[in-house]
């Protein structure tokens, strides 16, 4: 409350207002740039570090592919830039399982999670639902320090001796428990676990922030019926990580005692190194249905901001409201909650009860409907639509495409029996990259692109997003496909070599396809970052003649070019209607922003309806 | 609750009944429920079953929180959207509980499978 | 050097792109309006060829790699697994096929024209209700089929399967077969010490005609049990030609049971492979030596693997060849401790 | 979730200012409270799952072992008794106090709302003592149980002949009874404590705030009202962690 006041008056100099005994702070680098509390520099903050984690994240792969791709060439270029990960030119055993972890880990949590709904919560909601600021400044700003710290420890669990956490992304005890089990269980597990602590902190505080603002903050005429989908899909993304990430806190720390204090929770009847451990009466299986009960919310905490930026981006460019408004709310909100029930479909191979694992394939394949209703009312928008291609609507279509393609599996591996074949295979790694990792990348861009103006006020390079959009699209198909082909070939993920397997050892070419795909997406993305980096600086600019470029109906457009810490010079814009009136007066304006107020024909027909 | 708002003397003395009365009921389910706990371990674990006593121990700690949350925390004279929305998510609490329990006794089971 | 060398390369690459994008963007933006709808022609022409390109290949390659895939499957239980794939593939396929389709078409026809108004449609309760019947009902399909084959393969196992246990361990496999009594030696984790790795409890006489395997063999069309667990950290019995999967958990036994039903020298046939071998492998991420964890499994007649098993239980039963003379070595006191009773009182 | 959507604003209507201070809006909160109280609740929801995670995995693994020493035998010493054996005495203290704290919590939140800043002092320091005093007899119990052998990774409880909780006094370097005992006893009413220890010290520091005027100033006392949702919800913590391991 103080702190709202306090930031209030820190914004509006000279507008007075009721609580004035505050003072005007005068804007210095560090609370402007560094501890900022205003949204805009944090949803900024969270980018930029989102992207460092990207560029890292993207670079391990293209290590770990090189070795899988070309199993037996030596690299010394790599050797020479990596040092002791490779040995003689190729890369080590466990340096690739480190690399492995890591990848997942960062793009998971770091990117994805962070640099998504961190981004763009933090920009889109005030602006969207007409507020001037998150509801409080202060924990917002805490948000993102705490994600810098838990980068930081992050970061520097590469440089401990044996290497950062090499357990797989899951971390299931006992390998991440006993140190003597894995290199990558000392040290680096230990800095894995502090870091993700306060990751899980910093999801906390930004996650409370989004829903009272969503709920409070909105302004006059915002009812919930008339938010934009970008603003319900971070609403419910913050629901999900309020109620999900503090079973992972509980996970975490069960998993810190059995590493420190020599406690059973998930280690029982252990012989290792020769030795036998006191441990007794934990259950490893336990930590898995911990880990799930975050995990599996966490993939929707992924894609749901993707799929509202892309509802978003789909309307406004194809110049039709968004088909099925209330119906996508709705599956948002299926999703949500399905999404919480069915944490065990990751673990049908684990030893787990079978009659339990019936009721989660029936919960699983039940989140097929929402998303089967998503795609068809996006399939729908377009229809008859009038479709402006650009970066950001390309990015939305390439989103729909790797969402179907990515999604129509989930069929196969949330049906218990037909995991029996694909757990654990290359299936699995294709069926989760197209549609998280791929599809909220693709939502994530368009994202950027589509809000590139309102964040810098200059415009990105279209043409380069072209190619951008292009390369991405066709080869994280190339990477991915081919995938489907080596699972349903049985091959296990999470090899570091297939030569010692008959049966795994026949697929170099596929490999070696998807590692060249992977480097030239790689690439790509350089592409986007040197573009993105260039267009701050150097890109075309927004005039104050055209504040809203794409002819959108939401509020963020009715702000000035770069708006400073309370977003709305004078008055918060009231808001009269939906947020996809787009073409909807066969022959005037094809698009009226949310604060026009209704017309006397509109007027009458809601008088009408009623 | 507003806050510019100031207690009137009834609505005070109301408020601070009501949770006097809390405090009262909360105190004999617990003293209850020790008795029980006794009485059961010296008397009657031959004669009754151990799922009873468990049930009754689940309801009367689910009574206790109820007098918490609904006077303690005044949950009670909120809003009813705050209500649901605090309730509804306990729901997966109890799928979460029903799941576990199911998959302990599975283990349970399995653990049997080789132990003599 | 060649690190040098390699990140010029990528930047030059990029530098070159970039500059070319520029000066690309800069003749775009001085064609005005009319470049506009040029450029979002163009675009939609290329995004829908790209899209169907990919839609095709997508399909044609599933043929170009069938052959590749499995073979079929060599047990009872793969072959139920394989018929639910197949069913899910066909719907599956339908609905990619039809909503990509769909997806790339919409953007080449509806693409932007200056005096065309989009179409004002925001809701339709009978489409809505369809997308969300048809797909409820497909579904209710495939998770009836799907149930009915998990129960089945889930069932208890015959009593005449043979029982092999396979107990996963940084970084390989202990199998251990039941031996001429058909049962397995009771074990007992407190009884495990470097000379007895596996804590099996030699007091009890079962244990006592117990092989251990240094290949597994099993008979065609007999049940097998595979009991299952783990010294160290989880591991995953997979046995891929099977389609066989399960993790070895320590602390905590699983089970799974199939019915082999081609052998090996059938399956050199039907691969026509002459070198092929069935193969277990992890399947749970177990360190750093995972992808290494390697046995060979073969599925022989019933006479084959009788004879195999009599001479192995006679002659080579790890309590004989290892365990008695240790024992004597050491004067007869090896640890036996049998008092257990402690630690496993029931309920 | 959208209970009611408000669909005409009278106060933001009237309400002029460019810069409206964040409680203005709450006429447009489907809850009707401030945005304060709304991220206690929601982080209070958030912290009932961290604590129901852990009392499912105690439950699991307990009802995956064989067996489990008798709470009526475990904790069944007192202070200043001796030898005597008082079962569930000393925890249903421990509760009382617990409850008598969040009493005065409670009063404390009331006097707030009649912006009687006595009272609030008053009642505050009440709450605080029983805090104190809660923590100081779980550091008693811990430092019982210590003695008589129970660690993180050991449990001297073992069944006897009979299969009662037996208290098994010679160091084996084997746990007589389940091992996840005492590790489960310890971080659960460890992470409880910890809570409580927090709760305390907001508590001390609203106080503090009180004592100098601080909600005086600003016209209300909805800080206590946020400091005592905390502190009630470790005493709704408690009442579960008392079923959980004093009861079952």
């Amino acid at each position: 409350m103080e702190q709202t006041i306090e930031k209030i008056a820190t914004a509006d100099h000279g507008h007075g207002i009721g609580h004035h005994e505050e003072h005007h702070h005068v804007e210095t680098f560090i609370n402007k740039y560094i501890f900022s509390q205003d949204h805009k520099m944090i949803a900024r903050q969270f980018l930029f570090t989102g992207m460092i984690w990207a560029i890292i994240g993207g670079l391990f792969s293209v290590l770990f592919r090189v070795q899988l791709g070309w199993p037996d060439a030596t690299f010394p270029a790599l050797e020479q830039l990596f040092g002791n990960w490779f040995t003689d030119g190729k890369l080590d055993p466990n340096a690739y399982y480190m690399l492995v972890t890591m990848h997942g880990t960062i793009m998971v949590f770091f990117v994805l999670t962070a640099g998504l709904s961190g981004t763009f919560a933090n920009f889109l909601i005030p602006l969207q639902i007409g507020a001037r600021d998150m509801a409080s400044g202060f924990i917002n700003m805490l948000s993102y320090w705490f994600f810098f710290a838990s980068s930081v420890v992050m970061f520097s669990s590469f440089f401990v001796s044996g290497g950062a956490a090499s357990g797989g992304w899951t971390i299931y005890p006992p390998l991440s428990a006993l140190p003597q089990a894995s290199p990558g269980s000392g040290a680096g597990m230990t800095l894995w676990l502090i870091s993700m602590t306060l990751f899980i902190g910093s999801t906390l505080m930004g996650g409370l922030n989004y829903v009272s603002t969503v709920l409070n903050l909105r302004t006059k005429g915002m009812d919930l019926f008339r938010m934009p989908l970008t603003v319900w899909a971070l609403f419910f993304t913050a629901i999900i990580g309020i109620l999900s990430f503090p079973v992972l806190v509980s996970g975490v720390v069960l998993l810190v005692f059995d590493r420190t204090l020599g406690t059973s929770f998930y280690l029982s009847d252990i012989y290792i190194a020769g030795k036998a451990l006191s441990n007794s009466g934990g259950s490893p299986i336990l930590f898995q249905h911990l880990f799930w009960f975050l995990g599996h919310p966490e993939v929707y905490i992924v894609i749901l901001p993707a799929m509202g930026m892309v509802s978003e981006i789909l309307a406004t460019n194809s110049r039709k409201p968004i088909f099925g408004y209330k119906a996508m709310v709705f599956s948002i909100l299926g999703i949500t909650i399905l999404g919480f029930i069915v944490w065990a479909h990751h673990m049908f191979m684990s030893g787990m009860n079978p009659f339990i694992g019936s009721v989660f394939t029936l919960f699983t394949l039940l989140i097929a409907i929402p998303s089967a209703v998503k795609v068809f009312n996006w399939l729908t928008t377009l229809w008859r639509g009038n479709i402006r291609l650009n970066s950001a609507s390309l990015f939305s279509i390439g989103f729909v495409s790797v969402f179907i393609s990515g999604g129509v599996t989930g069929i196969w591996l949330g049906n218990a029996i037909i995991d029996v074949q694909l757990h654990d295979t290359y299936f699995v790694v294709a069926h989760f990259h197209i549609v998280m990792g791929i599809a909220a990348f693709f939502g994530m861009f368009a994202g950027v692109y589509h809000w590139f103006p309102k964040m810098f006020g200059r415009f990105m390079n279209e043409t380069l997003g072209y190619v951008h959009f292009f390369v991405s699209f066709i080869g994280s198909y190339i990477i991915f496909w081919p995938m489907h082909y080596l699972g349903m070939s049985g091959v296990p993920r999470r090899y570091y070599s297939f030569k010692e397997f008959q049966a795994f050892s026949q697929y170099d070419d596929l490999n070696k396809i998807i590692s060249m795909g992977a480097i030239m997406v790689f690439i790509a993305q350089l592409l986007f970052v040197a573009n993105f980096v260039y267009s701050i600086y150097r890109g075309r600019k927004m005039t104050k003649d055209n504040l809203n470029p794409w002819q959108s109906n939401t509020l963020e457009w009715t702000t000035d070019v770069e708006p400073g810490h309370g977003n709305w010079k004078g008055a918060i814009p009231t808001v009269y209607r939906w947020a996809y009136d787009y073409s909807k007066n066969p022959t005037g304006a094809d698009f009226t922003p949310q604060n026009v107020p209704l017309t006397e024909e509109e007027l009458a027909n809601e008088s009408k309806k009623h | 609750m507003s806050h510019g708002h100031i207690l009137g003397d009834s609505e005070y003395k109301s408020q601070v009944s009501a949770v006097w009365k809390a405090t009262l009921y909360m105190g004999i389910i617990t003293i209850v429920e020790v008795v029980i706990a006794l009485l059961w371990m010296n008397y009657l674990a031959d004669s009754l079953p151990r799922l009873m006593l468990n049930v009754f121990f689940i309801v009367a700690s689910a009574l206790k929180a109820f007098f918490i949350i609904a006077e303690f925390m005044h949950l009670k004279y909120e809003k009813r959207a705050l209500i649901i929305s605090l309730a509804v998510p306990l729901v997966f609490l109890v799928w979460a509980i029903i799941a576990f329990s199911w998959e302990a006794s599975a283990w349970f089971h399995m653990k049997g499978l080789v132990s003599p | 050097m060649s690190a040098f060398l390699l990140i010029l390369t990528v930047a030059l690459v990029i530098i070159v792109v970039f500059q070319i994008g520029k000066s690309a963007e800069l003749a775009r933006i001085l064609r005005g309006e009319e470049g506009k709808e040029e450029t979002n022609s163009s675009l939609a022409l290329i995004t829908s060829v790209i899209g169907f390109i990919i839609l095709i290949l997508s399909i044609i390659t599933i043929f170009i790699y069938k052959p590749k895939f499995l073979p079929v499957s060599a047990s009872e239980q793969g072959v139920w697994i394989q018929q639910m794939i197949n069913w899910t593939m066909f719907f599956t396929c339908t609905v990619y096929i039809f909503t990509t389709f769909l997806l790339f078409w919409f953007v080449y026809k509806y693409q932007y024209k200056k005096d065309r108004k989009a179409f004002w449609f925001p809701d339709d309760l009978r489409l809505e209700l369809a997308w969300t019947i048809i797909p409820a009902i497909v579904l209710t399909v495939l998770v009836v089929l799907g149930i009915q084959k998990w129960f089945k393969v889930f069932s208890p196992a015959p009593s005449d399967a043979i029982i092999v246990e396979a107990i996963g361990q940084q970084f390989k496999w202990n199998i251990r077969y039941a031996g001429a009594d058909k049962i397995l030696g009771k074990k007992d984790f407190s009884l495990t010490n470097s000379d007895n790795e596996l804590g099996i409890n030699w007091n009890d006489k079962n244990s006592h005609d117990d092989f251990m395997a240094d290949e597994i063999v099993l008979p065609v069309n007999t049940p097998v049990l595979f009991k299952l667990g783990a010294l160290d950290v989880l591991h995953n019995f997979n046995l891929s030609q099977f389609r066989m999967k399960m993790d070895c958990v320590p602390g905590i036994p699983t089970e799974y049971w199939m019915r082999p039903t081609i052998s090996t020298d059938s399956m050199r046939l039907i691969t026509g492979n002459p070198e092929f071998d069935y193969e277990v492998n992890c399947s749970e991420m177990c360190g750093s030596a995972h992808y290494n964890m390697r046995k060979v499994l073969k599925v022989v007649s019933r006479a084959e693997y009788d004879k195999w098993a009599k001479d192995q239980s006679e002659n080579h039963s790890y309590y004989k060849t290892v365990v008695l003379p240790a024992m004597k070595e050491k004067g007869g006191e090896i640890s036996m401790n049998t008092d257990t009773t402690k630690n496993n009182i029931k309920h | 979730m959208a209970e009611e959507t408000v669909l005409h604003h009278p106060e933001i209507e009237t309400g002029h200012e460019p810069f409206m201070p964040a409680d203005e809006f709450a006429s447009n909160s489907p809850m009707k409270v401030s945005y304060g109280k709304m991220m206690m609740w929601y982080f209070l929801l958030s912290d009932a799952f961290t604590f129901s995670a852990f009392l499912i995995s105690y439950g699991a693994i307990r009802m995956s072992n064989a067996w489990w020493p008798d709470p009526n035998h475990v904790f069944n010493a007192m202070p200043f008794m001796g030898h005597r054996k008082i079962p569930l005495g000393f925890v249903s203290i421990m509760t009382f106090i617990l409850i008598l704290s969040s009493v005065a919590v409670v009063l404390a939140v009331i006097e707030g709302h009649r912006m009687n800043k006595k009272g609030v002092l008053k009642w505050m320091l009440g709450g605080i003592i029983g805090g104190a005093a809660f923590l100081g007899c779980q550091a008693w119990e811990w430092a019982h149980l210590i003695e008589e052998g129970l660690r993180p990774f050991y449990n001297p409880f073992g069944p006897d002949e009979k299969g009662l909780t037996h208290l098994v006094h010679e160091t084996l370097t084997k746990s007589p009874g389940p091992v996840a005992f005492g590790a489960l006893f310890f971080g659960i009413t460890g992470f409880h404590g910890f809570h409580v220890f927090t709760g305390v010290c907001l508590n001390v520091w609203g106080f503090f705030a009180t004592l100098s005027g601080k909600f005086e100033k600003v016209g209300h006392y909805e800080m206590i009202e946020k400091l005592g949702l905390y502190w009630h919800f470790v005493d709704l913590v408690w009442v579960f962690v008392f079923l959980a391991f004093y009861l079952l």
